[in-house]
């Protein structure tokens, strides 16, 4: 059991009042492995991400199961743990974004993690530079664009070097420049990766395995071709085979 | 509600901002113990939302419109100390940014909108939920009374400080305060229908929002749900006193201070003022002492009014939200906090 | 756009330049002098007026902007003025009336001031220098951000609203859509305060914030 | 002139205290067309169209040129008119929906343009059955998944029946089937549209012309295939060739 990085057992989920969002859910990723999350609008993707990251657990009690990181499992007592393991890109920019300047807001991970001055104001740039945007360091958080906001949330993941990245439509509102960076950058990453997005085709580009979630289920877990490529299934549930991967 | 520089004298401003940092040092220092949980950014938030609720306009009639004060709003959904907090900053950022409101004068708003709006709108609300219980229904009449009292308490105590400003012994301040009093009861009301209203929505959507606190919690009867404990003995004592206190001070002070100089002079001065100021025909002199009469009755009706039919008002508007709740609510079985 | 804020404060000119506080203690002086000065001595007045208008001069605002925001800020006042003198009739009640009236205008215009020659940022970085609660900092910089990103939500809403308002709504349906507006940021404000809470944890925010200037060569 | 749904000209706009976003845009769209503003993130796209339904100018200064909408040239006097007639999706869904449940949204408008309670009933069934949304009515708005709430705000923008569209990113975050959904309504609609996305492939499919916008300037406009498949003009503005449009 050593060799997971991510672990979750028999998870069931409901908002308060509502039905149940998650049923019975169970997989592990393996350490640098890189995990797509696919599924129709509704399906609990956000959900179960926001899981990984201990964000619902410890409000509600409509939660039954449990969650590893690292083997660590995710409990109110580890939460601070897991969430300086996990980076975590929320769906909406402005969810994350929360200092008045980029700078401010790259730099806040690495400082809480008692670096040098130096060290943080150089982590900035890097973090900066590999998602495009070099020159923003000064300016307000509240004065971007979608893609440029949400280019700086993942700079803010990126300064804290998680070992686990949970990322919630991360290409989305990108354009195809920032994209090809972002898919590069996430190949090179080495920690294990798990990503919920509607764009299949970088999935296919990008991930190894494939979790396939319909109605707060599992319905596929596998080799990212068998299942995208699977056209009874994907149209089950609402999804296309990719361009790809589409017999020509 | 915003008074500037310059309309209080700088040693009532001095007093009323010692008392003021006071209260707001000892907030956040009790805020401080709770360093690191989503008391600070919940507070930042609420902050935020008072300062933008307050632009939504809720119009009353042509020219007018009412907007959202929020000390109640806060100190209901962040507890008092955050909620106090949380204005003090709202009110810092409105001189900051807009100057509205003065620098010298930030004390004396603090201490109106603040600390009698989150620590008096809390115990304000606590003392009334005690006679409904804690349930849903408890929340928002007493944030609706709570809403309508603190406005009604801060009017009372910018007279009584207008009057310490200004050479108390030669100005008859009784009218300043029916104007200021009657007016603020229906300042008082919007305010209480917003609150009310806000927090009927919260209830609604999302009732473990509200009031959770880092002390252990305790279930609603009914809902499964949890506030924070209604009091100990010594919370309670003070909420009554702030209670009997706010009563005090809305009602009696105007025929107070009119019975201070003697009820006679009052009307005497009354008459010749109104004489001066509308310059009436002299012929009105020799009914000198009709005319007032009128006057002074006007007067204690208007604040009696004001006080009165504004409870009575205060208080059908709770019952109304209170009934519009759904009797259902989803159904919560937390243990609360963090 | 919540921009109209600080549109001035990135001005450049003298004392836009003068260190941060200089600024806030020539704010505080001259708001001092407005407020003490008693009004019968009018030169007294007149040189404290003179030196309000001199630094306005000097920080190139714009006279209209400033005639305009006191055209807003003067009835306020008034209304809080004018209760003197009608309770007290005579020559005494008219002259705290425009007392009131000078002492406040000559601040207000000195707030104005500050608030065009300092920048929000570089006042927090005055109050953080001057130490001020930690809690303070940390909750004034979170409400500073998302003060503009709640007030462009709602000027959206508002938009959104009135795109799809073909008519002139009735008083109860502009309050029933004012609640509506109010309730739901209030919602969404409150999950997001949430979520935001666990996006400082995720980046190990203990409760401390620290703080640092970005490059200390080329700052703006 | 009068052929013409949408007119812009040479119009510059810049936020307050900041460099210029669009310097000198001018273009028409004819009645029934359907035209792709596709650019790099921070080009400008959401600017503009934030322009065709008055919401910018109304407010600052800091504008110069002239939008016609259907001839009615866009000022303070004609903003109820011009919105009446335009359709805007915002980018982002919160910004859209104010009202506590899907259906009071989707009714918000319809109720205003002083139709019947029954063909509003109507109309709410209809344009929600049409995003797939049919038995969300009852549903609050707060508690919708990201996709869930750009179908709802879609549903009220297509209730009102505007007779042209100005949707910024429609197409994010909506999973495959809806998109595909989207796709034939818009495909239907009788109206102008423009269409702000990051999604080129749907461009290629759906779209007659192409606005190419990079750093606030109109750099090529034209047939779709003209442009997207112009490989050297992509690259110089971050842009990539779609998949369909690629020589095999
Ligand atoms: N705060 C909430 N309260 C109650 N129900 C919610 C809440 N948030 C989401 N839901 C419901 O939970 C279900 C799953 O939502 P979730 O956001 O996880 O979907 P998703 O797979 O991320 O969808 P999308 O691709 O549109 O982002 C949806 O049916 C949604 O309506
Ligand atoms: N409120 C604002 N104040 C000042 N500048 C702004 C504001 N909003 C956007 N900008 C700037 O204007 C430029 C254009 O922004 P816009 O939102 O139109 O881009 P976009 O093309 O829609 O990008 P995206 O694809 O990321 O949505 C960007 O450089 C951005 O930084
Ligand atoms: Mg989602
Ligand atoms: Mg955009």
């Amino acid at each position: 059991m050593s060799e997971s990085a991510v672990r979750v057992e028999h998870l069931s989920f409901r908002y308060p009042g509502g039905p149940d969002v998650l049923t019975d859910i169970s997989f592990t990723i393996a350490p640098g492995e890189i995990i797509g999350l696919v599924g129709p609008s509704g399906a609990g993707k956000s959900t179960l991400l926001q899981h990984l990251n201990g964000l619902l657990p410890s409000k509600l009690p409509e939660f039954v199961g449990q969650v590893c990181i690292d083997n660590i499992p995710v409990a109110r007592q580890t939460i601070a743990e897991v969430r300086r393991r996990v980076g975590f890109l929320f769906q909406d920019p402005d969810d994350q974004l929360f200092c008045p300047t980029v700078f401010e807001d790259v730099a806040f991970g690495p400082l809480n993690l008692g670096l040098s001055d130096d060290e943080v104001r150089q982590r900035v740039r890097d973090s900066l530079t590999s998602v495009g945007l070099a020159d923003y360091e000064p300016r307000s958080t509240l004065r971007l664009s979608l893609g440029e906001r949400k280019r700086v949330c993942l700079a803010g993941v990126f300064a804290c070097q998680p070992s686990v990245l949970a990322l919630d439509e991360p290409f989305s509102s990108l354009d195809p420049r920032a994209r090809r960076k972002l898919i590069a950058i996430l190949k090179q990453f080495s920690g294990s990766q798990i990503i919920a997005t509607h764009d299949l085709d970088i999935v296919v580009d990008l991930c190894h395995q494939v979790l396939l979630l319909d109605g707060g289920q599992l319905r596929a877990a596998g080799q990212t071709r068998d299942i995208l490529g699977n056209v009874a299934l994907m149209e089950r549930h609402g999804l296309e085979v990719p361009w790809r991967l589409r017999p020509k | 509600m915003h008074i500037q520089d310059g309309v209080l004298s700088p040693v009532v401003c001095a007093a009323t901002g010692a008392i003021s940092l006071g209260a707001v040092s000892y907030s956040v220092h009790r805020l401080q113990q709770s360093v690191g949980d989503r008391t600070i950014p919940l507070t930042g938030m609420m902050a935020a939302l008072v300062f933008a609720g307050q632009m939504v306009n809720f119009p009353i009639g042509a020219p007018v419109s009412g907007h959202l004060l929020g000390g109640v709003l806060a100190a209901t959904v962040v507890g008092p100390w955050a909620g106090c907090v949380a204005m003090t900053l709202v009110l810092f950022v409105q001189w900051a940014l807009f100057s509205d409101g003065g620098l010298f004068s930030l004390g004396t708003n603090v201490l109106h909108m603040a600390v009698i709006g989150a620590w008096g709108g809390h115990s304000v609300r606590m003392f009334v939920q005690r006679f409904f219980g804690d349930s849903r229904k408890g929340i928002v009449i007493g944030s609706v009374v709570a809403a309508w009292a603190t406005v009604m308490a801060a009017a009372a105590l910018f007279c009584l400080e207008f009057r310490l400003s200004w050479s108390p012994r030669e100005i008859d301040f009784s009218k300043v305060f029916t104007l200021m009093v009657s007016f603020h009861s229906l300042i008082g009301l919007g305010e209480a229908l917003i609150t009310g209203v806000a927090i009927s929505f919260v209830l609604n959507q999302r009732p473990e929002l509200i009031c959770r606190m880092g002390t252990p919690a305790r279930p609603i009867e009914g809902t499964g749900r949890s506030v924070h404990p209604t009091a100990t003995a010594i919370t309670r004592t003070l909420a009554a006193g702030f209670v009997i206190a706010l009563a005090i001070a809305a009602f009696l002070s105007p025929f107070a201070s009119s019975f201070d100089d003697g009820l006679e002079a009052v009307l005497g001065k009354l008459g010749i003022e109104n004489f001066n100021l509308t310059g009436n025909v002299p012929g009105l002199l020799e009914d000198y002492d009709k005319v007032p009469v009128p006057v002074a009755a006007w007067q204690s009706i208007a604040v009696s009014f004001a006080g009165i039919g504004g409870t009575l008002a205060v208080f059908a508007l709770a019952w109304l939200l209170g009934k519009v709740l759904p009797a259902a609510p989803p159904q919560l079985s937390e243990a609360a906090g963090e | 756009m919540s921009d109209f804020l600080d549109r001035f404060g990135r001005g450049q000119s003298m004392c836009h330049r003068w260190p941060p506080f200089v600024k806030l203690f020539a704010a505080v002086a001259m708001i001092l002098a407005a407020t003490c000065a008693p009004i019968t001595h009018g030169p007294l007045v007149g040189i404290v007026a003179c030196v309000i208008f001199f630094a306005h001069t000097l920080a190139r605002i714009p006279l209209r902007y400033v005639g305009r925001r006191l055209l807003f800020f003067w009835p306020t006042l008034f209304l809080m003025a004018i209760s003197l003198p009608l309770s007290q009739a005579g020559q005494k009640g008219w002259l705290l009336f425009v007392t009131i009236l000078v002492r406040g205008t000559l601040s207000f215009s000195t707030a104005l001031w500050l608030v065009n020659v300092m920048p929000f940022d570089q006042l927090l970085a005055t109050l953080r220098r001057l130490r001020v609660p930690d809690v303070l900092l940390a909750i004034l910089s979170l409400m500073y951000r998302f003060l503009f990103v709640l007030w462009d939500e709602l000027d959206r809403m508002r938009t959104a609203r009135s795109a799809r308002l073909f008519r002139k709504p009735s008083l109860w349906e502009t309050w029933r859509s004012a609640a509506h507006l109010v309730g739901r940021l209030l919602i969404r404000a409150l999950d997001r305060a949430d979520r935001i809470h666990g996006a400082m944890l995720a980046r190990s925010w203990n409760g401390r914030t620290r703080w640092i200037e970005p490059r200390r060569e080329d700052q703006r």
